[in-house]
C-alpha cells in the first residue's frame, strides 16, 4: 500500500499545486459555505476556517475565500485601505500569485477578482468581477449584544429592536448617528449584515451592484455574501438621511472632487487631500495627460 | 447511459472551472451559462461532483441512478443518503422530480438555513420550451424569464412553496443535456407560467 | 366559562411545574375587552406564574391561550413559534413587571425603552417615535425634562411610569400587571395606582393584575381569582370576594387582609 | 313582560364560617318576594332578618346558597360574573351605608364615572352627575373634594347620586337615610319619592318607620330569613311595634 | 497587463524578510539543531504542539528555531502547514486508560490503585539558578548519556521519592486503574458513561472543520481547550479565583499523569486496530465538590484535561474549566469565554492586526467627531440662522475660510 495509492484512495490526490497553501477538500468546504452564503443574502454561515501563513484578523478569511475561488485565468487585484502597494496587500498578493496561476494586476478594471480591505474601489466594478472583503468582526450587533446565543436568535427571527433603540439612543445623545465605518445595513431586507470597516462613503456601491460580494471573516470564521442587484440599505431612520464622508477641495495629484468623486484621506499638518484609491487616482492622471497631451 | 469510466475524476482546474459557474447561475439566477461536460457524463451529476466529499451526503433520483452512484462515491467519497436526508440532491431524469420529492428535501432552519439541501435538476431544453418561470429577487435585475422544459409545472409550483418561509428552502441547479446551466437560489421569487 | 360572553382573552387549562412542583395547575380565565380580573394569593400562589406563561418569559407544560385580536380568537398563543410569539408581545400584548429590570433596558434613556417597542413594531422615523415617546410618557407623568435621561438614574415609581409608557406604546389590547406597585412608598404607590386605573379605563384594556394585596385589587379590578398551591380556588365579582368569600382559603386571605 | 320587574323565589343564603369549625349561619331561609316595576317595596325586621344580606344577593354581593332571583326575566343567579358585572353597572344601583368610592378623585368625577359605566359619554356623564348632585344637595363647591373628607351624610348622598346617575331600572337603598339629619332626610326622602314617577323600581330596607309609611307601596316583614307578613305599610308596620325585640 | 516592478510595498517585505533571516543566522553561537530543541528545550517544543493541536516534535522544534523562540508564532507556523496536508485516516478510539505513565500524582489519596509516580519534574526542587560555569560541551554529553533521560522515579507508599531504577524504555510502568474507576466504584461519582451498546457514540466534535459556537458538544470545548493558548485558560481560571467572576472554584485534583499514548488506527485492509506511534500527553482530572446550588451533594462530579505534550498547569486549567462549564450548562457567559477567547492564533492575531493601517476608518472617525460638534453647534444656534449644510465640516479642520 504505497503513499500515493493511499494519496489516491482518500481522493486527495489531485492536490495539483505541490506548493499550494489549501487542499482541494478545504476548497470544498469553503466552496460549499459560499454557496450557502449566496443564497442567503447577508447570512453569517459558519465555516471551518484553516490557519493561513498569514495571521488570524490580518486577511486570513478574504485569502481563504480567493484561494477557493481563484483559477489560472484569473487576475487578481488586492488593495489595503485602497492601495495596491500596502505592505500586507502586498505578502497577500504574494501568496495568492506564487501559489496558483492567477496572474496580478493594480487595475481596478482589469481583475477579475478584487480582495479588498477596508474600501470599495471608486470605480463600479461590472458584472464578471468579483469581490471579496477580509472582514475582521462579522457580527453587525456586537456593539448591542455580547452573547453568541442571543445574536443567533435576533439574526434568525429577524428582531433588530435593539439596533434601532442604539441608533436612537446615538442620535438622541449625540445629534447625528455616530456610527463610522462598518455602517450595519439591511440586505435584501432581510439580514442586517455588517459591511466590515468600510467607510459610509463606499455603503452605496454595495446596493444593487453589478458585481458579488463575498465576505470572509477567517479569525471568526463566518462566510456571507452580497449578490449583484441586491438591495443594501444603510439601517437608518426614514428621517435621519444617511450621511458620508464627504471631504472639502481635491486630490492633490489627480483633482478629484473629495465632495462627491473621492474618498480623501488627509496629508497631515497641510491642508492638502489624496485619494486613498491610488489605481482610480492614477488612472486619472493617465487620462489627464493623455486629455493634455 | 453508458457506463462512465471509474477514473473520471476531474482535475482541479476542472472542478474549479465548474464551481465558478455553479456559482456564477446562484449569484445570477436565471442567468443561463455554458459548462464544459464531459461527453456521455449525466450534467446533473457535475454538482455533487465538483462539490462533494467525505463529509456530504447525496441521493441521486431517475434513470441511472444507481450506477451514478457507484462512481460518484468513487470519486468524491461522498455519502449516500435518500433525498430527504442528503446535502445534495441530483435528479438525473427530468420526469422524476416529482412536487413530493421537492417537498421533502431539507429546508434547513432560521438558526441554520445553510442545512438547506442543494438540487441539481436535469431539464429537457433550457432557454425554450412550454414552460416559462418569471424571476425576481437578488441577483435577478429587476425581473428575467426563464423558458424551460422537461420538469414539471408542479414541481416549480412546489420549489415555491419550499422557498415560501425564507431563509429556509432549497437552492436548485438547472442542468440541460448540452451543458448549458441556469440555477434557482432559495430568494428567488417564481411566478410558474405553463403556456 | 361559555364561548358565548365575548372575551379579550381567553385562557384554559394552563399548567406549569418546574422544581417538581406544579407551580400552575389547570388554570383557566377569560377577560373581556375593558376589563381588569384580578388574581390574588400569596407569594408562591402561580400568580406571577400564570402572567410569566402568557408573556412568553416562561415556556408552559400544557395548556391553550386565545386572544381576539389573534386570527379571531382561533389560534392558541402557545403554538406560535417565537417569532410569532415575541411579535405578539410587541404588538397584543404588554407587561408590566414588579422589577422594572424586568420590562426595562437600564442602560437606556426612558425615551429609548419606549423606542424600543415602537421599532420592534416597525415605526422607522425618528421624528415620529420620539413625539409617540415623549406624548406618552407624559401621559404617564413622567416630566419632560427627564425623557432622555438613562432610566438606572429613575426612582421606583418613575421606572414603574415608564414601563406604563412602554406597554402602552403600541396600543395593545392586553395588559398584564405583576405586582406593580409592590416596593413603592404608599404616596408613590397611590399615584401609579391612579394612573394605571385611569389608563385601564382610557384605553379600554382588557387587564390582568396579579398582586397580594387587595386595596390594589378593589381598587383596579371588577372580578378576581384566588390561587392557592398553583390552583384556582375562587372567582368572583370584586366586592363579592370581599364581603362573601365562599371557600376556605379565600374566608382566611381575606381575613389576613381585613385584620 | 311578567308582572313583577323582580321575582324572588325560594331564596336561602347561608354563611359557612369555614376558619371557625365550619359554622353555619342561616341568613336566608327560602324567600319568595316579588317587586313590581315602578312600585317601593321595603323590607322591615329587626336587625339579623336578613333585609340587608336580600338585598346583597340581589346585587350579588353576597353568593345565593338556592333559589331564583328573576330581573326583567333574566335568571340573575345563572349569569356570569361578568355578565352580570355588566348588568349591575346598567340595570341596578346599589346604595349602602358605607361610600364604595374610588380614592383619590373628586365626587363629581366619582358620580360621572359611575354614569360613564353605565353607558353614558363623558359629556353626558358629568352632565348627569351635576344634576345628580344637585338633586342629593351635594352644591358644586364640594365637588372636587375626595369622598374619603366629607361627613356620613354627605357621602351617603353621593352614594345616592351615584347610583341614579344612570336611571336604573332597580335601586336596591340599605339604609339611605340612616345618619342624615333631619333636614336632608326629608329632601332624600322626597328624591325617592320622585324617582316612583321615573319609573324606578326600589327594593329598600329601612330602620326609619316613617321613611317606609311615607314611601313603601308594600312592605315585607323579616325575622329570622324568613318572611312572616307582607301587605300595605299601615297593615305591616302596626306589628312592628308589636314584634318582641 | 502591465508588469509590476517590485514597488515599494514589496521591496519593504523582501527587505524585512531579509533581515529577520540574517539577524536568525547571525551571531558567534552554532545554530540552534533541531535535536538539540527537542532535548534540550522539550518543555518549550510541547508547548508549541500543545498550542498548535498537532503532535510532530521535530516540525514543532522546526518552527520554534525559525519564531526564534515565539511560542505563538510557531503555533501558527505549524497549523499553517497541517492546513495543506491531506488527512489519511483517523484513529479510533484513543483509550487514555492505556497511557504508560512517565509521571502520575494523585493528589486526592496517599496510596491510590497504582503507584505515585514522581517522574521527571521539577515540583520539588528549589528554583535555585544554576550558576556553575558552562562545563565543554564533550563532559555534558556523557553524563547525559549515562542516565537514561526519561527514567522514572517511583514514590513508595511512604510518599518518600525513592529512585526507582530508571528501568528501560519509557518508565518501565504499565497502566493501571485511573482514580475515577475508584471513585466509581465507591459510587461516588456522577455516572457520565454512554450507552455505546444503544448507539449513544456520537463522533467527537472537529474544530478544524467545524467552527465551535455557544451550545457544542463537550468534545468541541475539550478539542479547543487542548489547543488553546496556555496563558489563556490559566488566567481565566485564575480570574474566577480571585477575580471578580464567579463561574468555577477549587477543585481537587484526582490524577494528574504525562505520558505516552498508543494511536490506533484501523488498517484499510485487515480491519483490525494497528498502533501506528505514541504522542506523550498530559492528562488531569479535576473531581469537583458539587457544592453549588441545585446539586447533587452526594457525589463528586470529574472535569477532564489532557493536551499534547508535558504541560501539566495547561492540562490542570482545562480540567477545572471543563467541569465548570459542564455545570453552568450554558446559562453563564463562561462557555462563550472558553470557546471563543482561548486559542492563541485567534487571540494574538486580531491584537497584532491593530498595527495593520487603519487610516481610512480614522478620516472616517474625524468626519463624524466633526459631524457632532457641527450638529451641537446648530442645535445651539437653532434660534438664529443655522451654518448652511453644504459648507463641508471638515472645512472647519482644515481652517479655510468660510
Amino acid at each position: 500500500m504505497s503513499l500515493n495509492a493511499l494519496l489516491e484512495d482518500t481522493g486527495s490526490a489531485d492536490n495539483g499545486y505541490g506548493s499550494g497553501i489549501m487542499d482541494e477538500h478545504t476548497k470544498r468546504d469553503i466552496r460549499r459555505a459560499l454557496l450557502s452564503a449566496v443564497a442567503v443574502p447577508g447570512y453569517q454561515v459558519p465555516f471551518g476556517s484553516r490557519e493561513m501563513p498569514v495571521a488570524r484578523g490580518w486577511g486570513s478569511g478574504g485569502l481563504q475565500i480567493t484561494l477557493a475561488i481563484v483559477g489560472d485565468a484569473d487576475v487578481v487585484k488586492v488593495i489595503d485601505q485602497g492601495d495596491d502597494a500596502g505592505v500586507n496587500a502586498t505578502n497577500l498578493r504574494r501568496l495568492i500569485v506564487g501559489s496558483t496561476g492567477a496572474a496580478e494586476t493594480t487595475v481596478t478594471a482589469e481583475a477579475s477578482i478584487i480582495q479588498t480591505r477596508h474600501r470599495i474601489p471608486e470605480e463600479p466594478l461590472k458584472s464578471d468581477q468579483i469581490l471579496v472583503l477580509q472582514v475582521p468582526v462579522p457580527e453587525p450587533l456586537r456593539g448591542v449584544e455580547r452573547d453568541m446565543r442571543e445574536l443567533r436568535r435576533m439574526h434568525a427571527e429577524d428582531d433588530y429592536a435593539r439596533l434601532w433603540v442604539s441608533l436612537y439612543e446615538d442620535k438622541v445623545r449625540n445629534g447625528v448617528i455616530t456610527r463610522t465605518t462598518g455602517y450595519p445595513c439591511m440586505i435584501g431586507g432581510r439580514y442586517v449584515m455588517a459591511t466590515t470597516p468600510i467607510p459610509r462613503w463606499d455603503c452605496p456601491k454595495l446596493h444593487q451592484a453589478h458585481h458579488l460580494s463575498l465576505f470572509g471573516a477567517g479569525r471568526e470564521k463566518r462566510i456571507y455574501a452580497v449578490p449583484p442587484y441586491t438591495d443594501v440599505e444603510p439601517v437608518t431612520f426614514d428621517d435621519v438621511p444617511f450621511e458620508v464622508e464627504r471631504s472639502p477641495g481635491r486630490c492633490d495629484r489627480c483633482g478629484a472632487v473629495g465632495w462627491t468623486e473621492s474618498f480623501l484621506i488627509e496629508v497631515p499638518n497641510s491642508r492638502t487631500w489624496v485619494c486613498s484609491d491610488t489605481d482610480y487616482c492614477a488612472r486619472r492622471r493617465l487620462k489627464d495627460r493623455r486629455v493634455k497631451a | 447511459m453508458s457506463t462512465i469510466k471509474i477514473s473520471t475524476r476531474l482535475g482541479p482546474s476542472a472542478t474549479h472551472s465548474i464551481f465558478r459557474t455553479i456559482l456564477k447561475a446562484l449569484a445570477n439566477p436565471g442567468r443561463v451559462l455554458e459548462l464544459d461536460t464531459p461527453p456521455e457524463f449525466p450534467p446533473a451529476a457535475l454538482l455533487p461532483l465538483v462539490l462533494s466529499d467525505f463529509t456530504c451526503t447525496v441521493a441521486l433520483v431517475g434513470e441511472g441512478a444507481a450506477e451514478a452512484e457507484v462512481w460518484l462515491a468513487a470519486a468524491t467519497g461522498a455519502i449516500m443518503a435518500p433525498p430527504a436526508m442528503a446535502d445534495q440532491v441530483v435528479v438525473l431524469d427530468p420526469t422524476a422530480a416529482s412536487p413530493l420529492l421537492i417537498e421533502d428535501l431539507r429546508r434547513g432552519t432560521s438558526l441554520a438555513p445553510e442545512e438547506g439541501a442543494r438540487l441539481a435538476l436535469a431539464v429537457s431544453e433550457l432557454e425554450s420550451g412550454p414552460l416559462r418561470l418569471r424571476l425576481s429577487g437578488p441577483g435577478v435585475r429587476n425581473h428575467m424569464d426563464l423558458a424551460l422544459a422537461g420538469p414539471s409545472a408542479a414541481a416549480f409550483s412546489a420549489l415555491r412553496r419550499v422557498n415560501a418561509a425564507f431563509p429556509m428552502g432549497i437552492d436548485t441547479w438547472l442542468f440541460a443535456p448540452d451543458g448549458r446551466i441556469a440555477a434557482l437560489s432559495r430568494s428567488t421569487q417564481i411566478i410558474v407560467e405553463d403556456i | 366559562m361559555r364561548e358565548t360572553e365575548t372575551w379579550a382573552l381567553s385562557v384554559q387549562g394552563l399548567t406549569k411545574s418546574y422544581g417538581g412542583r406544579l407551580a400552575v395547575d389547570d388554570v383557566s380565565f377569560n377577560v373581556a375587552p375593558g376589563e381588569a380580573l384580578g388574581i390574588v394569593g400569596e407569594s408562591g400562589s402561580g400568580k406571577t406564574s400564570v402572567l410569566r406563561c402568557l408573556a412568553g418569559d416562561l415556556d408552559e407544560d400544557s395548556g391553550r391561550a386565545y386572544m381576539s385580536g389573534l386570527d379571531g380568537g382561533q389560534t392558541n398563543i402557545f403554538s406560535l413559534t417565537p417569532a410569532e410569539r415575541r411579535a405578539l408581545r410587541v404588538s397584543r400584548l404588554a407587561m408590566v413587571y414588579q422589577d422594572p429590570a424586568l420590562g426595562l433596558d437600564l442602560g437606556i434613556s426612558a425615551g429609548g425603552n419606549v423606542a424600543e417597542r415602537l421599532t420592534a413594531a416597525g415605526w422607522r422615523s425618528f421624528g415620529a417615535i420620539r413625539q409617540r415617546a415623549a406624548h406618552l410618557l407624559e401621559r404617564t407623568e413622567v416630566p419632560r425634562e427627564r425623557m432622555d435621561d438613562l432610566v438606572s438614574t429613575f426612582s421606583g415609581g418613575m421606572r414603574q411610569r415608564v414601563q406604563l409608557a412602554k406597554a402602552l406604546a403600541t396600543n395593545p389590547p392586553v395588559l398584564l400587571l405583576d405586582e406593580p406597585t409592590t416596593g413603592l412608598d404608599a404616596s408613590v404607590a397611590a399615584g401609579v395606582l391612579d394612573l394605571i386605573r385611569d389608563l385601564l379605563a382610557e384605553f379600554r384594556l382588557a387587564a390582568v393584575v396579579v398582586s397580594h394585596d387587595f386595596s390594589v385589587i378593589e381598587l383596579l379590578t371588577r372580578r378576581v381569582m384566588v390561587m392557592h398551591n398553583g390552583r384556582v380556588v375562587e372567582t368572583g365579582l370584586t366586592d363579592q370576594l370581599l364581603a362573601d368569600p365562599q371557600d376556605a382559603y379565600s374566608q382566611r386571605l381575606v381575613a389576613a387582609a381585613r385584620s | 313582560m311578567p308582572v313583577g320587574l323582580l321575582q324572588i323565589r325560594g331564596l336561602s343564603k347561608v354563611f359557612v364560617l369555614h376558619n371557625i369549625a365550619e359554622r353555619r349561619v342561616v341568613a336566608l331561609d327560602g324567600v319568595d318576594i316579588d317587586v313590581p316595576e315602578g312600585e317601593h317595596v321595603a323590607l322591615a325586621g329587626d336587625s339579623g332578618a336578613g333585609k340587608s344580606t336580600l338585598l346583597r344577593c340581589v346585587y350579588r354581593t353576597c353568593v345565593p346558597t338556592s333559589g331564583s332571583i328573576r330581573f326583567g326575566g333574566i335568571e340573575l343567579t345563572s349569569l356570569s360574573d361578568s355578565q352580570m358585572a355588566d348588568l349591575r353597572e346598567v340595570h341596578i344601583g346599589y346604595v349602602s351605608q358605607f361610600l364604595r368610592a374610588e380614592p383619590r378623585r373628586g365626587v363629581v368625577d366619582v358620580v360621572a364615572r359611575s354614569g360613564m359605566r353605565g353607558g353614558l359619554d363623558p359629556e353626558a356623564a358629568s352632565e348627569a352627575a351635576g344634576d345628580a348632585l344637585r338633586r342629593v344637595g351635594i352644591t358644586e363647591p364640594l365637588w372636587d373634594t375626595y369622598p374619603s373628607l366629607l361627613s356620613g351624610g354627605e357621602k351617603q348622598r353621593v352614594g345616592l347620586a351615584a347610583a341614579i346617575v344612570r336611571a336604573p331600572k332597580l335601586l336596591l337603598l340599605d339604609e339611605p337615610v340612616a345618619s342624615l339629619d333631619p333636614a336632608n332626610r326629608e329632601s332624600v326622602l322626597d328624591l325617592i319619592a320622585s324617582l316612583r314617577e321615573r319609573g324606578v323600581t326600589v327594593l329598600s330596607v329601612f330602620h326609619d318607620t316613617g321613611a317606609i309609611a311615607r314611601l313603601a307601596d308594600r312592605v315585607v316583614l323579616l325575622r329570622s330569613g324568613r318572611i312572616v307578613e307582607q301587605g300595605p305599610a299601615e297593615h305591616i308596620l302596626p306589628l312592628l311595634a308589636a314584634v318582641p325585640a | 497587463m502591465g508588469y509590476v516592478a517590485a514597488k515599494g510595498g514589496l521591496e519593504a517585505i523582501l527587505a524585512a524578510e531579509d533581515l529577520v533571516r540574517r539577524s536568525r543566522l547571525s551571531g558567534s553561537s552554532p545554530l540552534l539543531g533541531i535535536d538539540q530543541l527537542q532535548e534540550r528545550a522539550r518543555l518549550a517544543v510541547d508547548r508549541v504542539m500543545g498550542e498548535a493541536g498537532l503532535w510532530a516534535p521535530e516540525l514543532a522544534a522546526r518552527a520554534f528555531r525559525q519564531a526564534e523562540g515565539d511560542v505563538v508564532e510557531a503555533a501558527h507556523l505549524l497549523r499553517a502547514f497541517r492546513t495543506n496536508l491531506p488527512r489519511f485516516a483517523m484513529t479510533s478510539v484513543v483509550a487514555a486508560d492505556e497511557m504508560v505513565p512517565l509521571r502520575r500524582i494523585v493528589p486526592a489519596y496517599r496510596t491510590p490503585p497504582g503507584p505515585q509516580l514522581l517522574g521527571r519534574t521539577s515540583d520539588y526542587t528549589g528554583r535555585l539558578l544554576d550558576l556553575s560555569p558552562e562545563a565543554p560541551s564533550s563532559e555534558l554529553e556523557d553524563e547525559g548519556r549515562s542516565s537514561n533521560a526519561t527514567g522514572a522515579a517511583a514514590t513508595n507508599g511512604t510518599g518518600s521519592t525513592a529512585s526507582g531504577n530508571p528501568g528501560g524504555g519509557e518508565g518501565g510502568l504499565t497502566t493501571h486503574r485511573r482514580l475515577y474507576e475508584l471513585l466509581r466504584d465507591l459510587d461516588l461519582v456522577v455516572d457520565r458513561r454512554r450507552d455505546i451498546a444503544a448507539g449513544d457514540d456520537p463522533e467527537p466534535y472537529d474544530i478544524t472543520r467545524l467552527p465551535v459556537r455557544p451550545g457544542v458538544p463537550r468534545s468541541a470545548r475539550l478539542a479547543v481547550m487542548a489547543r488553546a493558548e496556555t496563558g489563556a485558560l490559566v488566567n481565566l481560571w485564575y480570574r474566577n479565583i480571585l477575580g471578580t467572576d464567579m463561574h468555577l472554584h477549587e477543585v481537587t485534583l484526582g490524577e494528574v499523569r504525562h505520558g505516552l499514548l498508543p494511536l490506533p488506527v484501523i488498517h484499510p485492509h485487515t480491519g483490525r486496530p494497528v498502533v501506528v506511534g505514541r504522542i506523550r500527553a498530559t492528562e488531569a482530572e479535576a473531581i469537583e465538590d458539587l457544592s453549588g446550588e441545585g446539586r447533587d451533594r452526594s457525589r463528586f462530579d470529574v472535569g477532564y484535561g489532557v493536551c499534547v505534550g508535558h504541560n501539566e498547569r495547561k492540562a490542570i486549567a482545562m480540567a477545572n474549566l471543563d467541569i465548570a462549564v459542564e455545570l453552568d450548562a450554558g446559562k453563564g457567559s463562561l462557555e462563550q469565554t472558553v470557546l471563543m477567547t482561548t486559542d492563541a492564533l485567534d487571540s494574538s492575531g486580531f491584537l497584532e492586526h491593530l498595527k495593520l493601517p487603519h487610516y481610512v476608518t480614522f478620516r472616517s472617525m474625524v468626519e463624524r467627531k466633526l459631524a457632532v460638534r457641527e450638529a451641537a453647534a446648530q442645535k445651539v444656534g437653532d434660534d438664529h440662522e443655522a451654518a448652511p449644510m453644504d459648507r463641508a465640516p471638515d472645512a472647519v479642520l482644515a481652517g479655510e475660510p468660510a
